[in-house]
């Protein structure tokens, strides 16, 4: 029942919100903030009671809620929550949090259907994490892009209009794709064993035929590749991310970003092992082409935002790398990576948004030497760059080393080549800090520095990137049982890779991996 | 009887042609109403004496009529038949005509490859059975028809009602 | 007739009454006001009564008529879809010289004539309904003949072509007769059943009937006049095009093909798929290159019969129900769409230009919210009944796997979302004068589209009582 | 519905009354003396001319078909020179008639006046006077008038009045 | 005699009645209306003026025939045929005496209403052939009047139609033995002899021909032996409307039988060819919208009423 | 009478039908379209005739009678409109009267 109320919380808050912002301008903002805080607290609450995160058996729900929707259909309200909907859940209520507090100043007009639009996004955004029925999830999906479509194209800048069509065409055309499959499956599932059923747990066990599951495995593919964005499909991302407010811009890389590689790891691989294994290579291909291509693109960008929106390409690169290596290290990296990518280019994005409200430009020519004026933010952004670069003791570089550790096991070649692009992330993050905060200083008389609600956001962003790279076990703990239970079908080749040892000297209390075939889960 | 259902088949099919080639109204409406009554014959001959009588009555006699008054209150000038002689040339008409002459010849030839039909010889039926039926089996039909007549009826006079313009009084628009 | 027989055609007969008691009132006095009470009230005692008489359900009420679930469910959807479209026209009208009063007894008719679509089993009510209907429409779309040119020409082309339709029609219907000697849908049934080897020609009787209701139905080989009268048309009118005539069309469609057993000719479930693909691609392309709100509302009219007759071809089970979930999900939401082009168009100033619609949103924020609903249902995203129905329809189709068609669908929804959007992008731009604010929505016609809206909405969350009422009524 | 019935059965009943066709060549007409036919001059019982050339009847003709001349003869009598009557444009109005003051112009029930020559048609004094003096019988205007003789004015003779002094109104 | 040549002989013999009553309609009629109005008539050529007809033909035959330069020739000269056509094929179907007919169809009733309402287009065609504008105005008045005066004359006939059970003129009369239809359809026979005279346009109904609105209507510009034919055709048309009230409501040839039935037939006939004249004798032309108001709004129901009273003694 | 006529009689529907429908195709005026959907109803019910005239049922003339009824309130309107817009253009050409395009 407490995975109803954390979506409940969301999408009542946004509707108040929405009301509110009638009568005063400024309730909405208020209701908001506490929509998110009373869900959040209420996850808070939630994990730590909790015992012992990371110690179930794979296949345990930590929490479920099951009722009938549609039994028309056999579309059921299915919701649960294991270790990775855990970890990817706190890190959308955080990044809400500090969304909200982001627009605080920003939004000036309709607020309340800002806030409406907002709280909706993270509702759906919760709701794909938590779903287990795949018609639920494909509603929660589309939930999500819509005031994600609004926020873009009413409070964006200038080309806002242009690139939410874009956004919007791209991963709806793509959802279609995936929702094709989705029936296919109900479909196949439903003749072959006369339960027609949408539910998740049950359709594990769909048997498929060789070809029917790579075609419907495509199409789910479709959908999550389209959201990661890996590069053929990576269009939308540069305009959206540079034309949406900064809360929006948060959001898509905090979050929406990361429902594609949930949506990887949580369907294409467990519904379709086989099909997946066979379109590993390509993926890993992809996934690689991302990292080079994004960040190459990066590097050659004159706009700030642009740049931070394709250092985004360049990571969810190693997270389509990782989820085809098939190997518990490299899922391992891939959650990291979604964690510490979430944090630190919201971080960037965040910066990128004070910035421009002092300066009201986005464009990296007309910056240099802000770190006189501005030391706060400069140091700041010093640290997320670094970040981004993967500098050890922080989150990413523990994602990326281990997504590469896991994926060198799969293949030798990309990996070599994925590890290029540590260099070139390396060479546009510097770039960032030496354009922007260092050079010749730019005549603006009025450039104050982080105010107490910004450092009151980066304050807990700083903490989490530093917290992911140095003490990711919890993490690693939480995530452990799910990921093995994804890579159970492949267990059998996989055997026990024992446990990697870390540099910085953490040792990971992975579980001894399973060698059994994997068994159904059981569903209520 | 032979003859005359051969010879009032081809008034028919001559009078159509003509009707659908002429340039001036009057003159197609003319060779339409030929038609018709060539086939009020063939529906004579086919038995259906009081759907013969009705062609006459209803189709050439009110519905054609109703075209020729409102051709009358078009007033098309020499100038309108100018215009449809130069719209009907040749290269206006071939294309459509030879397509729907593949669909004549397809339907004839389906027609044709289904054999002769079973029935033997025409009976007539006669009006008190038309009568019969469409007072009983097919009464809703009759009342539904009475309402397509009503909408008919209210759309024509809604449409064709004239509008005076008093221009006089504060150029108001009076609707007679 | 016995007295049953009589209550079993009681929405009929409520309808065919209202209409002549509409008549002898204009012929007294013409009140504006007066006659369009009565048309509500003969609509809702029509709507009352097709949910009334179940219990005697199923009867067959005339050799020409069935009344059962499926007839009452249909003629309880199109008295309800004719009784919206008169609330929205009432506002409409109101400040036009034209004489309004006949407008209500043909859209009586109108709904009569799609009513009796519904329940007719027999050729004759075919024909005979469907040519009420388009009679009435005829009159409809050119009902402005004095204020709006282009409701003259919409009616003329609308008479011309749907005429043409008629002619096709009932040549069809007079092969299948001549090879089966049946009117009857049963007994043609009976007749194609028993026959051990069909004729080409009744095949080709089959096909001319499938292109006349393509006609009727605006499907894409078939589809020129549909954008013409969506724009010509008088708002509300526009709407009784998009629903009532459809419905009936599609509910006689469905009796039919049902009964003869279409689905046993592969030709003509080859010749519906190419129209159902043609009508998705070809509604939604040409829906790309409009300005004009009705138009666009036209061809995507085109386009979502084009999904309908996806669900009508997988023809398992799911067929029936799943083509009427889509049709009530489509009917609420052109309801909505229509009735807010209706409540911003101020009698002889049509709201249609994509300009009248920019920065909406913040003129009147509920009619925009209200109608950018209706868009995104239309648009088939989730929360609203249009999604539901576009997934009930992919259901069906999947199960009989017609995946290109399916496919087709998918891209086309894509294809269909970046007019959607636009009109939804343009209702959102900024305002050049946000000061203009009018007090949004508290008119009668406001709180009726509040309350679609809603159900719009509340038929994408919870479609669960209405699948029940129609596997009851419809598909039982 | 009935008056029409009426006037159905009134019109029916006309079946059996006397036909008032004449059959004219054949059968004569007898007209009333009154009758306004062909014009004529008349005579005073004395055997002159009545017409005193006083241009009345010329001047009350509405279509103009009288054409006269006044002359004086020796006694300073008037009389016409000539009388021309063009019975092509006459209307048999009888306004000359009536204009008369000597009762010399006349319509009398005669109508049979058809010619060949529409030339024929002109009338002159010879044509038009007759010997007798008409409807009037021993009216004499210069008996009544008076007249002028040598030396003597009106009145002023034996046995004779004198003139009304018309511009007095006394009796 | 063979089947054939008796009927040949019928044709031949009613055609040569109809050629032979029409001139002498001409004559009565003139006479008539002269007794009528206290005048003679015509009575100069020949016996009693019989000859008149003959002399008027002679002097339309040999009258120049001239079509206006501005007219629709092939129209022009296409209309006057209608005129006598309809008019002649019309008597085809009534039965002049038992056997007497030329066709006895089965739907007789329904054939005079064919070729009367066929009549219009005579009035319509040569109204807009002549390209007059008092011709067209004409024309449209016939039209309109003849459309609307159709409606209820069928519907007038349907009483006698349903109390016979049959559409064959000659059933119809045998129904008549008990008692002539126009007791019990009296109100029938009123409609129907109404719009029958409304049909021919003849006075008072002769709104389409008015001359002293029209100049004569839609037969202006005829002359000749052109407009001979819409003379002939008018009075072929009373004989025809007299000869189908009396088949119709007036017991056909039934009579007693010290005359052959033809005799009481044409005996029947003329009484009423005498009627329809003294109409024309004795009542003024109402105005057109008087003409239209009238039949739609009095004979109309007033027929449909006859209708379903017929229909509820007849099925009670 | 030979039962040929069927056949022959479904023949001359079938060829009246098309040229009614090759009519409506070349013709640009609407007068002249109007009498071309006239043509195709009344070569309909011909068919309906022929048909009914071979199983020998009412049926047939029934239909025919409600196409009667159909062809003449469709015409009535057609009729009427095509008044008005020949008063609003001053032209009957479809092609001048196609305003809305698109």
């Amino acid at each position: 029942m407490i995975l109803v109320w954390l979506i409940t919380i969301l999408m009542g808050g946004g509707l108040l919100a929405w009301g509110a912002g009638f009568i005063n301008r400024s309730w909405p903002r208020w209701i908001a903030l506490a929509a998110t805080l009373a869900s959040f607290s209420l996850f808070l609450a939630f994990a730590f009671s909790v015992p012992g995160i990371g110690l179930g058996q794979p296949g345990d729900w930590l929490a479920e809620y099951n009722a009938p929707w549609i039994p028309a259909f056999g579309v059921q309200f299915h919701l649960a929550m294991d270790g990775l909907s855990l970890l990817l859940l706190g890190l959308t209520f955080i990044t809400g949090v500090l969304a909200v507090l982001v627009s605080w100043t920003q939004i000036r007009e309709r607020v309340g259907f800002y806030y409406f639009n907002l709280m909706w996004i993270l509702a759906g955004i919760a709701g794909v994490f938590l779903a287990l029925d795949l018609f639920l999830f494909y509603f929660f999906w589309e939930v999500m892009l819509v005031p994600m479509y609004f926020l873009i194209g009413i409070w964006g800048y200038e080309n806002r209009i242009y690139a939410a069509y874009k956004f919007f065409l791209f991963t709806q055309a793509s959802g279609l794709l995936m929702f094709l499959a989705i029936l296919a499956l109900y479909f196949i599932h439903g003749k072959t064993t006369g339960n027609f059923t949408f539910d998740y747990p049950e359709l594990l066990g769909a048997e498929l035929p060789t070809r029917t599951a790579f075609w419907l495995m495509l199409g789910f593919l479709a959908a999550f590749v389209v959201k990661l964005p890996a590069v053929p499909f990576h269009n939308w991302l540069p305009d959206a991310h540079t034309e949406a407010p900064t809360a929006g811009s948060v959001i898509l890389a905090g979050l929406l970003l990361k429902t594609g590689a949930y949506g990887i790891l949580r369907f294409v691989i467990p519904l379709f092992p086989e099909a997946a294994r066979d379109f590993a290579p390509t993926a890993m291909a992809l996934g690689v082409l991302s990292i080079l291509y994004g960040a190459k693109l990066a590097f050659a960008q004159t706009d700030l935002k642009r740049l931070v929106a394709y250092t985004s390409v360049s990571h969810m690169g190693f997270v389509l790398l990782g989820a085809f290596a098939f190997n518990i290290i490299a899922y391992q990296g891939v959650v990291i990576q979604l964690l510490a990518h979430g944090i630190s280019t919201g971080a960037l994005f965040i910066i990128v948004g004070c910035i421009q409200e002092r300066i009201h430009t986005r464009d990296i020519g007309q910056m240099g030497g802000f770190w006189q004026k501005m030391p706060g933010m400069g140091a700041t952004a010093l640290l997320f760059a670094l970040a981004s670069l993967g500098l050890p003791g922080l989150g990413n570089f523990v994602a990326e080393f281990l997504t590469l550790l896991g994926a060198w096991q799969a293949s030798i070649l990309w990996t070599a080549l994925a590890a290029l692009g540590l260099i070139f992330s390396a060479v546009y993050s510097l770039r960032i800090v030496q354009r922007v905060f260092h050079g010749a200083p730019m005549a603006k008389p009025n450039l104050p520095d982080l105010n107490v609600r910004e450092w009151l956001i980066m304050a807990p962003m700083i903490l989490l990137i530093f917290w992911l790279g140095l003490y990711p076990g919890p993490v690693l703990n939480s995530a452990d049982a799910p990921l093995r239970n994804i890579l159970a079908p492949f267990a059998k080749e996989e055997s026990s890779i024992g446990i990697a040892p870390e540099e910085d000297g953490l040792s990971l209390s992975l579980q001894k991996p399973e060698t059994e075939k994997r068994k159904v889960i059981n569903s209520k | 009887m032979e003859v005359a259902f051969y010879l009032s088949a081809l008034i028919a099919v001559a009078a159509t042609v003509l009707a659908i080639t002429r340039y001036h109204a009057v003159h197609a409406l003319l060779f339409l109403i030929v038609s018709l009554l060539a086939l009020a014959v063939v529906f004579f001959i086919m038995g259906a004496h009081f759907a013969a009588a009705l062609e006459v009555i209803i189709y050439a006699g009110a519905i054609m009529v109703l075209f020729i008054f409102a051709i009358m209150m078009l007033n098309l000038g020499k100038a309108t038949i100018e215009w449809e002689r130069q719209l009907l040339r040749p290269r206006v008409w071939v294309l459509p005509a030879l397509l729907t002459l593949v669909l004549a010849a397809e339907l004839i030839y389906l027609l044709a490859i289904r054999g002769g039909p079973e029935s033997s010889g025409i009976e007539l039926v006669r009006p008190a059975r038309v009568g019969a039926e469409l007072f009983g089996f097919y009464i809703l039909g009759v009342e539904m028809a009475a309402f397509l007549l009503m909408a008919g009826l209210v759309g024509a006079y809604h449409i064709g009602r004239r509008e005076k313009k008093v221009i006089h009084r504060y150029l108001k628009k009076e609707e007679v | 007739m016995s007295s049953e027989d009589f209550r079993s055609l009681l929405p009929l007969l409520i309808l065919a009454a209202a209409s002549i008691l509409l008549l002898v009132v204009i012929a007294v006095r013409r009140d504006h006001r007066l006659v369009y009470y009565l048309t509500v009230a003969a609509l809702a005692a029509a709507l009352a009564a097709s949910l009334i008489p179940v219990e005697y359900s199923p009867r067959t009420a005339s050799p020409l008529l069935v009344i059962d679930g499926f007839s009452l469910f249909y003629s309880a959807l199109l008295n309800a879809a004719g009784l919206i479209v008169v609330v929205l026209s009432y506002t409409y009208l109101r400040p036009l010289r034209e004489q309004m009063e006949e407008y209500y007894v043909l859209i009586l008719l109108a709904v009569l004539g799609s009513v009796i679509l519904a329940a007719s089993r027999h050729f004759a009510s075919f024909f005979l309904g469907l040519e009420l209907l388009s009679v009435s429409l005829y009159t409809l779309v050119g009902y402005m003949v004095r204020s709006r040119d282009r409701s003259m020409e919409a009616g003329l082309k609308y008479l011309i072509l749907a005429a043409a339709a008629a002619a096709f029609l009932l040549f069809g219907m007079a092969l299948v007769f001549y090879e089966a000697g049946q009117l009857g849908f049963s007994g043609i049934g009976k007749y194609l059943a028993e026959a051990e080897a069909l004729s080409l020609l009744i095949i080709t009787g089959f096909g001319l009937i499938i292109i006349g209701i393509g006609f009727k139905l605006a499907l894409a080989p078939f589809h020129m006049w549909a954008a013409d009268v969506y724009e010509g048309a008088p708002a509300p009118v526009s709407a009784l095009v998009a629903t009532v005539s459809k419905g009936g069309v599609v509910a006689v469609l469905l009796r039919f093909y049902s009964e003869v057993d279409g689905y046993q000719f592969p030709v003509l479930a080859l010749l519906f798929s190419i129209f159902a693909a043609a009508s998705m691609l070809g509604g939604n392309l040409l829906a790309l290159l409009q300005d004009n709100v009705k138009r666009i509302l036209g061809y995507s009219s085109i386009a979502h019969l084009g999904y309908l007759i996806v669900a009508f071809l997988s023809g398992g089970a799911m067929a029936a129900g799943a083509a009427t979930f889509y049709l009530v999900a489509y009917f609420i939401t052109i309801l909505v769409a229509f009735g807010v082009v209706a409540h911003l168009s101020s009698g002889e100033q049509e709201a249609e230009k994509l300009e009248d619609y920019r920065s909406l949103f913040w003129r009147r924020p509920g009619t925009a919210v209200v109608f950018t609903a209706a868009l995104l249902s239309l648009a088939g995203i989730p929360l609203t009944a249009g999604f539901i129905g576009k997934f009930y329809i992919a259901a069906a189709g999947a199960q009989e796997g017609l995946w290109v068609l399916l496919f087709i669908l998918a891209a086309s929804s894509v294809i269909g979302l970046y007019y959607y959007l636009r009109i939804i992008m343009a209702m959102f731009a900024s305002a050049k004068d946000p000061a203009q604010r009018i007090a949004p929505l508290f008119s009668g016609v406001g709180l009726l589209l509040v309350i679609l809206t809603v159900a719009l909405v509340w038929l994408g969350v919870f479609p669960q009582a209405m699948l029940d009422m129609i596997n009851e009524w419809v598909a039982g | 519905m009935l008056s029409i019935l009426e006037s159905i059965w009134i019109v029916f009943i006309r079946l059996f009354s006397k036909k008032i066709t004449v059959e004219y060549p054949d059968e004569q007409f007898r007209l009333p003396p009154r009758y306004r036919g062909r014009i004529v001059l008349t005579r005073d019982p004395d055997g002159g001319e009545r017409c005193v050339g006083c241009y009345l009847c010329a001047v009350a003709c509405p279509v103009d078909c009288i054409a006269l001349q006044a002359t004086e003869d020796e006694n300073g009598r008037r009389y016409p020179e000539f009388f021309r009557i063009n019975f092509s444009r006459c209307i048999y109005c009888g306004f000359c008639e009536e204009a008369c003051p000597t009762y010399a112009i006349q319509l009398i029930p005669d109508f049979e006046m058809s010619e060949y020559l529409r030339s024929n048609m002109v009338y002159e004094k010879e044509d038009l006077l007759i010997d007798g003096e008409g409807k009037y019988h021993g009216y004499n205007y210069w008996r009544v008038s008076g007249m002028a003789i040598g030396g003597k004015d009106k009145g002023e003779s034996e046995r004779e009045d004198p003139p009304i002094d018309i511009k007095s109104l006394l009796p | 005699m063979s089947e054939t040549l008796r009927l040949w002989l019928i044709v031949v013999g009613v055609i040569a009645l109809l050629l032979t009553i029409a001139p002498g309609l001409i004559w009565l009629e003139r006479r008539l209306l002269g007794w009528w109005q206290d005048r003679k008539g015509p009575n100069r050529v020949g016996p009693f003026g019989i000859f008149q007809p003959l002399a008027d033909a002679i002097k339309l035959i040999f009258k120049e025939d001239w079509i206006p330069p501005f007219a629709d020739k092939p129209v022009f000269i296409l209309a006057p045929a209608v005129v006598v056509f309809t008019a002649f094929m019309s008597y085809a179907i009534i039965p002049l005496a038992p056997g007497i007919v030329v066709a006895d169809l089965n739907i007789g009733v329904l054939f005079f209403l064919a070729m009367s309402s066929l009549g219009v287009y005579a009035i319509v065609l040569g109204g807009w052939s002549s390209n007059n504008k008092y011709s067209l105005l004409g024309a449209m008045r016939g039209a309109a009047q003849m459309i609307t005066y159709e409606v209820f004359m069928g519907i007038s006939l349907l009483g006698v139609v349903m109390m016979a059970g049959s559409f064959n003129l000659s059933e119809i009369v045998l129904a008549q033995q008990g008692m002539w239809n126009v007791v019990p359809q009296f109100v029938g026979f009123v409609v129907f002899f109404i719009a029958g005279v409304a049909e021919l346009h003849r006075l008072p109904f002769d709104i389409p021909e008015a001359e002293s609105e029209l100049i004569a209507g839609y037969h202006s510009e005829y002359s000749g032996m052109k407009f001979g034919m819409f003379f002939v055709g008018e009075y072929i048309g009373v004989t025809m409307l007299a000869g189908f009230t009396t088949t119709m409501f007036f017991g056909g040839w039934l009579g007693p039988s010290f005359l052959p039935g033809i005799a009481w037939f044409l005996l029947k006939t003329f009484a009423i060819i005498v009627f329809i004249i003294l109409l024309r004798g004795s009542l003024p032309r109402p105005r057109y919208d008087q003409l239209m108001g009238y039949g739609w709004k009095i004979l109309l129901p007033l027929s449909l009423i006859n209708l379903m009273v017929t229909g509820y003694f007849l099925l009670r | 009478m030979t039962p040929d006529y069927m056949e022959q009689g479904m023949l001359l529907a079938i060829v009246l039908f098309c040229l009614g429908f090759v009519g409506l195709m070349i013709r640009r005026n609407v007068i002249f379209m109007l009498l071309s959907i006239e043509i195709m109803l009344n070569a309909a019910g011909l068919a309906f005739i022929v048909s009914g005239a071979r199983w020998a049922n009412a049926d047939g003339q029934v239909m025919f009678i409600f196409i009667l009824a159909m062809t003449a309130a469709e015409v009535s309107v057609g009729l009427a409109l095509a008044l008005k817009i020949f008063q609003k253009y001053k032209t009957l050409d479809s092609d001048a009267i196609n305003r809305m395009k698109g």
